[in-house]
Parts: structure tokens; sequence; C-alpha cells
């Protein structure tokens, strides 16, 4: 019986670390398209922690928006970020090389 | 001077922050023993509330209010993003094959299981919100593999279909005073269908508003 | 069998910490999305556990949205990050 | 309960990675990761906090008032991220204004 709550402890202090570490690795990492992979695997964890303390109906919720929709939503919103910076980037350069033959608008 | 002060204040939030969280841990590890009184209430009333599952009887009957707001929410949310301007739209996908089966074997399971999350809200976990977050989702997993969906903010149908959940709400709330009730009480035989009704109807308005608000916005042509 | 269950719980646990060295390391973003995936199937293997041991079936109603809905965080990057990064490195090189 | 407890102050911690990245990271994209994981926090916090009763009887209220904070959050996300789209158009920066160097 012992060995059986140790284990059980065992894991939750493991799932609380690693959470706790995801968490932070998200939030202070350098990389930022590493921190949304990051906050996608944090969701999961929580989810997880949401099944530990016997709340299934939240750990459902966490799982259909955390896994499903926030990863997609940041992965489309940094895409868009990033997309326009690289044509804003290309615009600038072209244009410092024929700018007279643009038109300004 | 500038990086010098920027330093300062991230030490003193860094401070600030963490003696709020050594506060608040202390008063969590303090804290009296949790009151089960609340458990025990909700469970007494189970009978009344025409389900079996606690949290959906909390969710759509003792505390239906907070529901309720939370769609308008949700539709306020959605008339923020679609106050800003028009958003370009991402180019088109070019369709893979892999990805397009992928989407017709998934989507009659995803759609499956919509179902039945609807319909194990009454007895079991599940309910609106899940369903309603996984036909966004899949409504987003279209989007993404190249499927074109009809939607569209000057579609009046759309915008009714996102109205519905709350709508059906107020329905169900105001028919508490066709019976001679409070509003949001539902009368005990209704109650199993008014909720029934309310789920089905919450659960499309949720699944579309939050795929549009997936869009980040109306997009305009590319 | 309550043992064996908790026992294989940690051992999968430990993999997913092996997943989270992939996703701090990289190299690529292909690497840490699929070390994310990796995730995603090891938290449905832990969740058919905890469901056995707890004797909770409403635990693999979430193992099912989970395995339903890893696909869209892959279609989501695939489609559009992917993209994105793929061709900011053709513009670099 | 051990369980509980440990996860309500996990929850704490989540609270304050959250607040203070909100108020030390300048890309906007970040400041909405810092506040979802804020809240996030807090919704473990009202869980770990109700768990605490003794075995077998568990309080569906903060649970369905976390599913609706779910929904909510998820809502204001999707809010900020278009509202980061909007100010990235106008300005080409993805900090505020009062946060460039």
């Amino acid at each position: 019986m012992e060995t059986l709550t140790a284990l059980t402890l065992a894991f939750d202090v493991l799932l609380a670390l690693l959470l706790l570490l995801t968490a932070g690795f998200a939030l202070f990492g350098r990389n930022l398209f590493r921190a949304i992979v990051l906050y996608i695997a944090f969701g999961l964890l929580l989810a997880l922690v949401w099944i530990r303390l016997d709340a299934p109906d939240i750990a459902l919720a966490e799982i259909a928006i955390g896994a499903g929709l926030t990863g997609a939503l940041l992965l489309s919103a940094w895409a868009r970020l990033e997309r326009s910076d690289d044509n804003q980037a290309a615009d600038e350069s072209s244009q410092s090389g024929q700018d007279q033959t643009r038109t300004p608008h | 001077m500038t990086r010098f002060i920027w330093h300062a204040v991230r030490l003193l939030a860094a401070f600030l922050v963490a003696g709020m969280a050594v506060g608040l841990a202390f008063t969590i590890v303090s804290l009296p023993p949790a009151s089960p009184e609340l458990a025990l209430t909700v469970a007494d009333n189970m009978t009344k509330s025409g389900v079996s599952h606690p949290v959906t009887a909390v969710l759509l009957n003792f505390r239906g209010y907070d529901t309720l707001l939370e769609m308008a929410v949700l539709l306020l949310a959605l008339v923020g993003t679609w106050s800003l301007a028009p958003i370009q739209e991402m180019p088109p996908v070019t369709p893979v094959a892999v990805l397009d089966s992928l989407t017709r074997l998934l989507t009659p399971l995803i759609m499956l299981t919509v179902g039945y999350l609807l319909w194990a809200g009454a007895h079991a976990p599940g309910g609106a919100f899940q369903a309603g977050a996984l036909l966004a989702a899949l409504g987003v997993l279209l989007n993404l593999t190249g499927w074109r969906l009809p939607i569209d903010a000057t579609q009046c149908y759309l915008r009714a279909i996102m109205a519905a959940g709350l709508i059906a709400f107020l329905l169900a709330a105001a028919n508490g005073w066709v019976h001679g009730m409070h509003f949001f009480s539902y009368p005990h035989d209704q109650a199993h269908m008014l909720i029934q009704f309310i789920e089905t109807f919450a659960t499309l308005s949720i699944g579309i508003t939050l795929f549009t608000l997936f869009l980040l916005g109306r997009t305009a042509p590319h | 069998m309550t043992l064996i269950y908790l026992m294989i719980t940690c051992f999968l646990f430990l993999t997913l910490m092996a997943g989270m060295w992939r996703i701090l390391r990289g190299p690529t973003a292909a690497d840490r999305m699929l070390a994310a995936q990796l995730f995603g199937t090891t938290a449905v293997a832990i969740l058919l556990i905890l469901a056995q041991l707890a004797e909770q079936p409403a635990f693999r109603d979430a193992a099912l949205l989970l395995a339903l809905l890893a696909t869209v965080t892959v279609v989501a990057f695939v489609h559009r990050a992917w993209q994105t990064i793929s061709e900011s490195e053709d513009e670099s090189s | 309960m051990v369980t509980a407890l440990l996860y309500g102050l996990t929850g704490l911690g989540l609270f304050a990675l959250g607040l203070y990245a909100l108020i030390t990271q300048t890309h906007l994209l970040r400041k909405l990761l810092a506040i979802n994981v804020l809240g996030g926090g807090i919704f473990l916090v009202l869980g770990g906090l109700t768990r605490r009763l003794a075995d077998n009887l568990i309080d569906p209220v903060p649970h369905a008032m976390v599913i609706t904070g779910i929904v909510v959050d998820i809502a204001a996300t999707a809010l900020g991220l278009a509202i980061v789209m909007r100010i990235h158009a106008l300005t080409g920066h993805t900090t505020l204004p009062e946060e460039r160097e």
C-alpha cells in the first residue's frame, strides 16, 4: 500500500514540476515558435492535472480548446506575423532599388 | 540609463510577484478545510434539475445566469474582432491528397463525437461547451486543409445561428414566466427537455462562434 | 495490478520528459512540433491507464478527444507555420 | 488531500509566473501566452482548493465555473490576437509603443 501512495505522489510531483517547467520555458524562452509549441504541451499537461483532480468535464474542455483551438489559433497568428514581416522586408529591399518607378500610395 | 531603469523595474516586479505568491501560498496552506455545503446542496437538488450529471445541472440550471452571460461574452468577443478592420486572407492552400482523405475520414468521426458529447452531457462528463469546441476544431481542420467553408460575416443565417444559443437560453428562461414562476426557473417536468433544447443550440452557436473567432476577423479578398 | 498500472504511468511520464527535452533543443521547428505530438500520444496512453485505475470511463472520452484533435495542431503547423518557415529559409539561403 | 494541495500550490506558481511574464515580456503574443498561463493557474487554484473535501464527494460548482472560465479565456485570447494583428498591420511592431526601446 505504501508503494502505491509513494508512486502516486511521485507522479503528482513530477506532473506539477513538468507543468511549471513548461510554463516557465514557454514564457521566458527566447524563441517564440518554441514558446507556442511549449504552450500546446502545457495545455495537454493541464488536462492531465484536471484528470488527477477528478474533473473529467474540465479535462474534456481543456483538451478540446487547448489541444484543438488555441494551438491552431496561435500557430496561425504567428505565421501571419512572420509572413508579413518577410513581405515587408522584401518590399523595403525592392523599393530602395527602384524607388522612382513606383507611385507612392 | 533607460536600460538601468528597465532592469530596476524588472527586479521590483520580481520582488512584488514573489512576495505576493509567498503570501498567497501561506493563505492557501492555512485555509480551513473546504466546506462540503455547496456540494451537498447540489446533490440534494439533483432530482429537480432534469439531468443526472451534477456539472451540467449547475451549468444550465442552478447557475444558468453564468452560462447565459458567458454566451453573451462569446458574442461580444466576436463583435470585437469584427469591428476591427478586415484582415488579409491567407493564400489558398494547395490540396494535398493525404490531408484530403484524412479530413474525409475524420469529419464523420468528429461529427459523431460532437453528437456523443452533447448526448453524454445529461448523465456523464460532456455537454454543450465541449461539443461546441470540438465542432469549432472541426471547422478549423477543414479550413486549414483547403475546404472553403461558407463562413461570411455578411450572411444573415450565420448570424442567426451564432445568436441561436443565447436566444434559446432566453426563451427557456422566459418559459418560467409563462408558467407563473420566476425568470430562469424551469417547470419540473420540462426541465430535461429545456436543458436539451438549450444545449443543442448552444453547441451550434459556440462551434460557429469559436470557429469564426479563429479566423481572427473579417477576411478581405486577397 | 494497480502497482503495475502506476509503474507504467510513471514510465510513460518519464518519456514525456524526454519529449520535453526535444522540444527545448529543437533543432528544427518540425522536431519541436513532432515532440509536442508525442506529448499528445503519450497523454492518450496515460489517460487510458488512469481511466482503468480510477474506474472512470469518462477519462476514456478525454483520450478519444485528444486522439481526434491531435491532427488539428499538426495541420495548422504544416499549412501555416511550416510554409512560413521554409519560405523564410529559402529567402535567407 | 495532499494531491489537491499540491496542485493548488502549482496553480499559484503558474499564476505568479504568468503575472511576472505579463509585466516584463514585451512581445504581445508572449503577453497573451502569459495571460493564458495566469488564467490556467487561477483555475487550478480553484480546482485544487475545492478538491480537499472528503473522498468521493466532488463539488460540481467550481467545475462548472472553470468550464465557463475556459471558454471565456479562449474568446479573450482570440480577440487579443485579432488586436495584435491590427497593431502589427498599423505600426509594423509587435510590442506596445511605451515598451519599445
